[in-house]
């Protein structure tokens, strides 16, 4: 076998085992090939920029959408997080560093509390989380008293970029991304989480503690949102109570897209990553082409369901 | 000779990495037992899955009747007649019992579904098979016997001309395997045409007609259902067998579990015993005795009302796994799907569940070795697999049996507590677990086994503990143990109090 | 693509613009759009309108992608007047003019602001609806989605313009999201609580199409009220008489206006920094003049 | 025993076997004590109402919810469905009759769409769905240019009040449930969907043809969307083509809410009623009260939490 051939083989294996991979090329093809602005470096980098809050969003997801779990509070979360960093640092005067650390535990608390629900309380993790939705969303507006709170600039520098090709909220996606990666592939923590969604009990019988790992996961989802929030807020210069409304829905679509099964037990961070990817890609692909307004809902739903259907498809033939 | 009712010639399957079936030929007669014979992985299930229309064979034919048939849907397989009942249940475990039993054709009246007939021709169906089980109750509630039952009788309701049994007594005591013989022989005499697979040898000269001989997929005999058990070993695993059940006594220490008026209530009552170094202790009895519902308190799968457990000498706390896998209990539950695995996931992550938490450093999951563990129990145990990748769903019953016993091997529990742990497994395998039982004594550990295969427990055990409805009903040494003094504990006390 | 700033006078050329709206789930933007793409059609330049759906990164995006498609000129509608500045300042970097439409942009310069005062509009409302009631009663007020900005502006507006008359008292607020289906709902509850009300002041025309919806044969005789934006709907009620009186912001004009800006920015000219649209109460006396307008 | 604790075991089997009916009479005894305006024949009749086009999507979502589906794209098929009736009513002077029995075929046309795209596209519902709702609400918008349509005089007397307690929303939900719970209980499709929520593989070797039953289950979903959509555009007397954005969530929560799981094999027409009668009861109340906007979504969030503890609470007792 030459390395050539090899090559191949490893490069299909990457394209079947990372969900939509396939249906990503061909968008970013069609793309290329229907606009001459596709193409470029500051527009791909553009791309990575208004991918990073909904990866990151994904990212947290993973682990719970891995658990056969989900999330509906993480774009309230974001929120919250931003809020709560923008009024400590600003009203409070507090340096950034302890805000933003500040921020970080409300969201890993807001994880926390989701898992406690959902453990001890035994609520339906949807009902947890949307409840928790509703909490972060309103804590965030009564903070804020409803108006977006201006980030200090010393916070805000982690919307710029450095040099002129570093954006760093495409350095903070890669970065959780790799730890997500890391995490799910390599940590205890990551492989009790497979086996929970897989099948709880035989998780349980194996002595898996599934009610530490339960909030282990939420924390990290909850914490994963604090981080999009911080990226987010950071990019308009300023925390809105209202941002990242609905995301948690791009999340969730960017793990399922990304081969994860809402039944759980299965689930990639390069998985998620496309997902985030094809969505972010889309966007901008139909705001290049121009296309009308009313029409690219249309669009968007017709391309989601077409990318995914390729690597349907494609498995059916691999067969 | 009467004209066969199903005909199977040269059937070949392929999955990703294995070769189920390699031309199989297979023939059925209205009236007759034929007995499917085979190791884990042979092919047994794969090939009545293509009778069932389960499965589409890749290439072969199928004749009903003389005639080719393609059997396509499940439908299309009722159409002709042809009823299954599954190695793994096909039950919806949300539903009634009742729901189950007519699955897929509920009766109905003026195009609505009449839950009054259900209910009624639910309690016909258990009743023909003995189960005392409430039609209204939800299937879940259920212990995996008396599914099993549910699922022989949902299949007679259908009143097919071909049954086909994929190891119906795996589970199922000797008073219901006699009461399912029973039945069996009823409809022979009606002309049904049985196709039945099971790895309990001595039920092949009870009930069989004929037996055909799975090797490696293909079919590699015929031969009638006299044949001297040591002769269908040879055909079947391809060597004889000297010892069915090499027991070797090893010498007694100190308890390492000892249980002390466990109970809880409705369920069992102050049951007391213990478990020594080096010994294996068997607990018997009837289905729906309370022994699986024991070792699950136990092990702290779930709580209890009162009582004590200690290991070592050291009290458990109630209803903590993970407390009690620390102070070295292990357990091999009966439900293999439901409770014993991760059907999604692959054969090493399966194998490394247990042994992962103390094989992990600074957080870190162990890979290699955890690959590497993993391999030496695959191989210890014969599993038929593509690779350590394969994924747990798409193995053989009897191979998925082997990955839940391999995981607590890894563990190397102090008490192993084995809940029908030979459930699905070929006689050759069998064999090997003894003898892991064996090493596992030698080396100053206990095992505590349930098993409704009575002539495992016999064989295996060094003291016998009979439960009856909830409670501890008595307890043999090896020499005074027997078929019959073991019943008469287990059914005694029902008599006593009925 | 060498022609960057060049031509000036004449037809458009192929001058491209683009324009992000903050959302088009509001007539009332649907026809700042309208407006602008029918002006756009006029001039012969070419415009992409995209929706931001409320959400003030999805329009950092959408100005960032116009960036990479080289328009000529960016018009944005801002989610959110901060939110908005990093966007304007990537496109400031790219040497692209940015006209503000309706609502302005804090922390950024840009080439010209074309708005109508969210906050005077309030106000105005506030004296509408206390002369309508004649100084005093009771009134409830339909809040937007907590925490827009539109939604902040009008409170904060109506707030202070209805300190003039002390004989009024506001009973409710309640918020119904800028949306006609929860309008209806909330104010059936409000009238439930409070049914001495005598005026309500919505903070858009689909709340109030509701709240006329909820008050049924009241609206407009016992219980007076006020709306916001004059959308083709709001105006219809005015004639029909259920709203009494409606801050009407003229948004077909606005998108003109916005086009006809970005249009002369784009060809380098020398443009106001500012340009304020007339907001108008439409009442029934001069209803027809706005009707006759879009 | 006497008829009287007979009928006291009744009344807590009723409470036990759906859902969160507990936390409902608590959460009407709170707010009967805290507002007088509450607990008024008018107020009740308008929390009836205002649960119409909920519980009516709920009821659709229950069939979905039951078959371990979900169907995201029941509030924009409900807004297109409006629009389409509006549209052909008025523009094409299409009679009423007409134009709803289209509007009707609209929305179990999309449903089917979702269902073959689930079946035979192997999509999973989440994302077949989810593309549903961007095309359906695109659609919508294209139709109607993004303006709400009046509605004909005819059709709008749907949302009126015959004499004057019997609103004809709430005739419509009645009866929209009670061909939810005689469908999923009594007919076989109903069977069936419990069957192939429980264990599809199970359903499919017992000859249940899951295709077609999940066809069936959508197309159901899709018809019911329609059916609250021109309950919701006739209360308004016009279709808005961005109405009902965000029921979906709404409408799965009433499912969850009310004792279904989204691991589908439960659910039942009544619980998910009590669900839907939470989430309106929850709205009348906050406005009947006068909380403040930034505070409802907190005190939403933390009531439905509550509510569904009680649920969990009370299970957990029982044994
Ligand atoms: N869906 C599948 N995908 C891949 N391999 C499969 C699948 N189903 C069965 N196999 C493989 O086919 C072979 C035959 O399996 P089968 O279940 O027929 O064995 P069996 O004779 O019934 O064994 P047992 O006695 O353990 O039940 C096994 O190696 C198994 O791993
Ligand atoms: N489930 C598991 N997950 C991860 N690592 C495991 C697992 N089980 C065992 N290991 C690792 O495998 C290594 C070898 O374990 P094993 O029980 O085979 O001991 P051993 O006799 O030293 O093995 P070997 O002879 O293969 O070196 C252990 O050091 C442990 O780190
Ligand atoms: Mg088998
Ligand atoms: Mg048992």
């Amino acid at each position: 076998m030459t390395t050539g051939t090899l090559r191949l083989r490893k490069g299909s294996a990457v394209l079947s085992e990372n969900g939509s991979l396939l249906g990503l090329v061909v968008l970013v093809v069609a793309l290329t090939l229907l606009s001459g602005d596709f193409l470029t470096v500051t527009n791909l980098l553009n791309v990575g920029v208004q991918a990073a809050v909904t990866a990151i969003l994904a990212f947290g997801q993973t682990f719970v959408i891995i658990t056969s779990g989900i999330d509906l509070s993480v774009g309230a979360v974001a929120a919250l997080s931003a809020v709560v960093l923008a009024w400590t640092a600003t009203s409070h005067g507090m340096p950034w560093p302890l805000a933003t650390g500040f921020a970080l535990i409300v969201g890993i608390a807001c994880g926390l509390v989701n898992g406690a629900l959902i453990t001890y309380g035994k609520l339906p993790p949807f009902i947890a989380t949307l409840a928790m939705q509703g909490v972060a969303r309103g804590l965030g507006l009564v903070i804020s008293q409803g108006s977006p709170i201006a980030l200090p600039d010393s916070v805000s520098h982690l919307g710029d970029t450095i040099g002129s090709y570093l954006p760093v909220p495409v350095i903070v996606m890669i970065v959780m991304g790799v730890i997500t990666a890391v995490a799910l592939n390599r940590t205890y923590s990551g492989r009790a989480m497979y086996a929970i969604g897989g099948n709880e009990e035989a998780a349980r019988l194996s002595g898996i503690k599934v009610t530490r790992q339960k909030l282990v996961t939420y924390a990290l989802a909850g914490g994963f949102a604090a981080v999009a929030g911080i990226v987010l807020a950071s990019r308009l210069a300023s925390a809105q109570p209202q941002a990242a409304a609905g995301y948690e829905l791009d999340a969730i679509a960017a793990v399922v897209i990304g081969g994860a099964s809402l039944s759980g037990g299965k689930g990639k961070a390069l998985g998620t990553f496309v997902g985030a990817l094809i969505l972010a890609v889309l966007r901008n692909g139909l705001n290049l082409l121009s296309v009308s307004a009313f029409w690219q809902q249309v669009v968007i739903g017709v391309v989601i369901a077409l990318a995914v259907l390729l690597d349907t498809l494609r498995r059916r033939q691999a067969r | 000779m009467t004209e066969e009712i199903l005909r199977v010639r040269g059937l070949r399957k392929r999955f990703p990495g294995v070769v189920a079936l390699d031309g199989v030929d297979f023939d059925l007669r209205p009236g007759e037992v034929h007995v499917l014979l085979g190791e884990n992985g042979a092919g047994k299930s794969t090939l009545i899955k293509m009778l069932s229309g389960a499965y589409h064979p890749d290439e072969g034919t199928i004749f009903v009747d003389g005639r080719e048939t393609a059997i396509r849907t499940a439908e299309d397989a009722q159409r002709l007649g042809i009823a299954t009942i599954y190695q793994e249940f096909n039950l919806v475990p949300q539903l009634t019992v009742a729901e189950n039993l007519m699955l897929g054709r509920p009766p109905r009246r003026f195009g609505f579904v009449d839950k009054k007939a259900m209910y009624s021709h639910a309690r016909e169906l258990l009743d023909r098979v003995g189960v005392d089980a409430d039609p209204r109750a939800p299937l879940e509630s259920l212990g995996i016997a008396r599914m099993q039952m549910v699922e022989i009788a949902k299949a007679l309701g259908l009143r097919a001309r071909v049954l086909i049994m994929d190891e119906p007594t795996a589970v199922l005591t000797t008073s219901e395997v006699e009461r399912l013989f029973e039945i069996v022989r009823q409809l022979k005499r009606q002309g049904v045409a049985i196709v039945f697979i099971t790895h309990h040898l001595e039920e092949i000269a009870q009930i069989g007609d004929r037996v055909t001989v799975l090797r490696d997929g293909a079919s590699v005999a015929e031969v009638p259902a006299d044949t001297p058990e040591d002769e269908l070993v040879r055909l079947m695993v391809g060597r004889s067998i000297e010892q069915q059940y090499p027991r070797e006594r090893s010498s007694q220490g100190a308890p390492l579990l000892e249980v002390r008026n466990l109970t809880r209530k409705g369920v069992f009552e102050d049951v007391s015993f213990e478990v020594r170094a080096g010994e294996v202790v068997g607990l018997a009895g009837l289905v729906g005795a309370g022994r699986t519902e024991v070792v699950r308190a136990i092990f702290g799968a779930d709580p209890y009302d009162s009582g004590e457990v200690l290991v070592d000498g050291r009290p458990l706390p109630r209803g903590k796994v993970t407390a009690a896998m620390e102070a070295g209990l292990g357990l091999v539950p009966e439900d293999r799907k439901g409770q014993g695995l991760v059907l999604g996931a692959n054969i090493r992550e399966n194998l490394g569940l247990v042994t992962m938490r103390h094989a992990t450093k600074a957080g870190f999951v162990d890979r290699a070795g955890q690959a590497k563990a993993a391999a030496r129990v695959a191989e210890q145990l014969g599993v038929r697999m593509s690779g350590l990748g394969q994924e747990v769903r798409t193995l053989s019953g009897g191979n998925q049996q082997k990955i839940v016993i391999g995981k607590w091997l890894l563990a190397d529990a102090k008490v192993l507590i084995l809940d029908e742990p030979t459930r699905g497994i070929d006689v050759g395998a069998k064999v090997e677990i003894y003898q892991l039982i064996n090493s596992l004594t030698a080396s100053g550990h206990a095992v505590l086994m349930i098993s409704s295969d009575l002539p495992e427990v016999l064989g295996m055990s060094d003291r016998v503990l009979v439960m009856a409805r909830g409670r501890l009903a008595g307890e043999l040494g090896a020499a005074e143990a027997t078929q019959d003094s073991v019943m008469a504990l287990a059914v005694g006390e029902l008599e006593e109090t009925a | 693509n060498n022609n960057s700033g060049s031509s000036s006078g004449g037809g458009g050329g192929d001058i491209k613009i683009g324009l992000s709206v903050s959302t088009l789930n509001n007539p009332y933007f649907v026809q700042l759009r309208q407006g602008a793409e029918a002006e756009a059609k006029k001039e012969g330049v070419k415009i992409t309108t995209t929706d931001a759906q409320n959400d003030a990164s999805q329009q950092v995006n959408q100005v960032q992608n116009f960036a990479s498609q080289s328009m000529k000129a960016i018009i944005i509608n801002p989610v959110d007047s901060a939110a908005a500045a990093p966007a304007v300042k990537a496109a400031d970097r790219s040497k692209i003019p940015v006209i503000a439409a309706d609502r302005g942009v804090d922390g950024a310069t840009v080439t010209q602001t074309v708005a109508s005062d969210n906050v005077a509009g309030g106000k105005l409302a506030a004296q509408e609806l206390g002369k309508a009631l004649g100084g005093k009663g009771k009134v409830a007020v339909l809040q937007g989605t907590a925490g827009t900005s539109a939604a902040n502006d009008r409170q904060k507006g109506f707030v202070e313009g209805i300190k003039a008359f002390p004989g009024i008292q506001v009973v409710a607020q309640q918020p119904a999201d800028f949306d006609r289906t929860k309008g209806l709902d909330v104010m059936t509850n409000i009238v439930q609580a409070h049914s001495d009300i005598t005026g309500v002041f919505a903070a858009n025309d689909e709340m109030a199409l509701g709240a006329i919806k909820a008050l049924g044969a009241k609206a407009g005789k016992q219980i007076k009220v006020v709306g916001f934006d004059g959308t083709p709907d709001g105006l219809k009620a005015i004639q029909a008489g259920t709203l009494t009186a409606d801050v009407a912001q003229q948004p077909v004009l606005l998108g003109q206006m916005a086009v006809q800006a970005a249009v002369k920015a784009a060809k380098g000219d020398k443009i106001d920094a500012t340009v304020a649209v007339p907001v108008k109460v439409a009442t029934k006396d001069n209803v027809a003049q706005f009707t006759n307008g879009s």
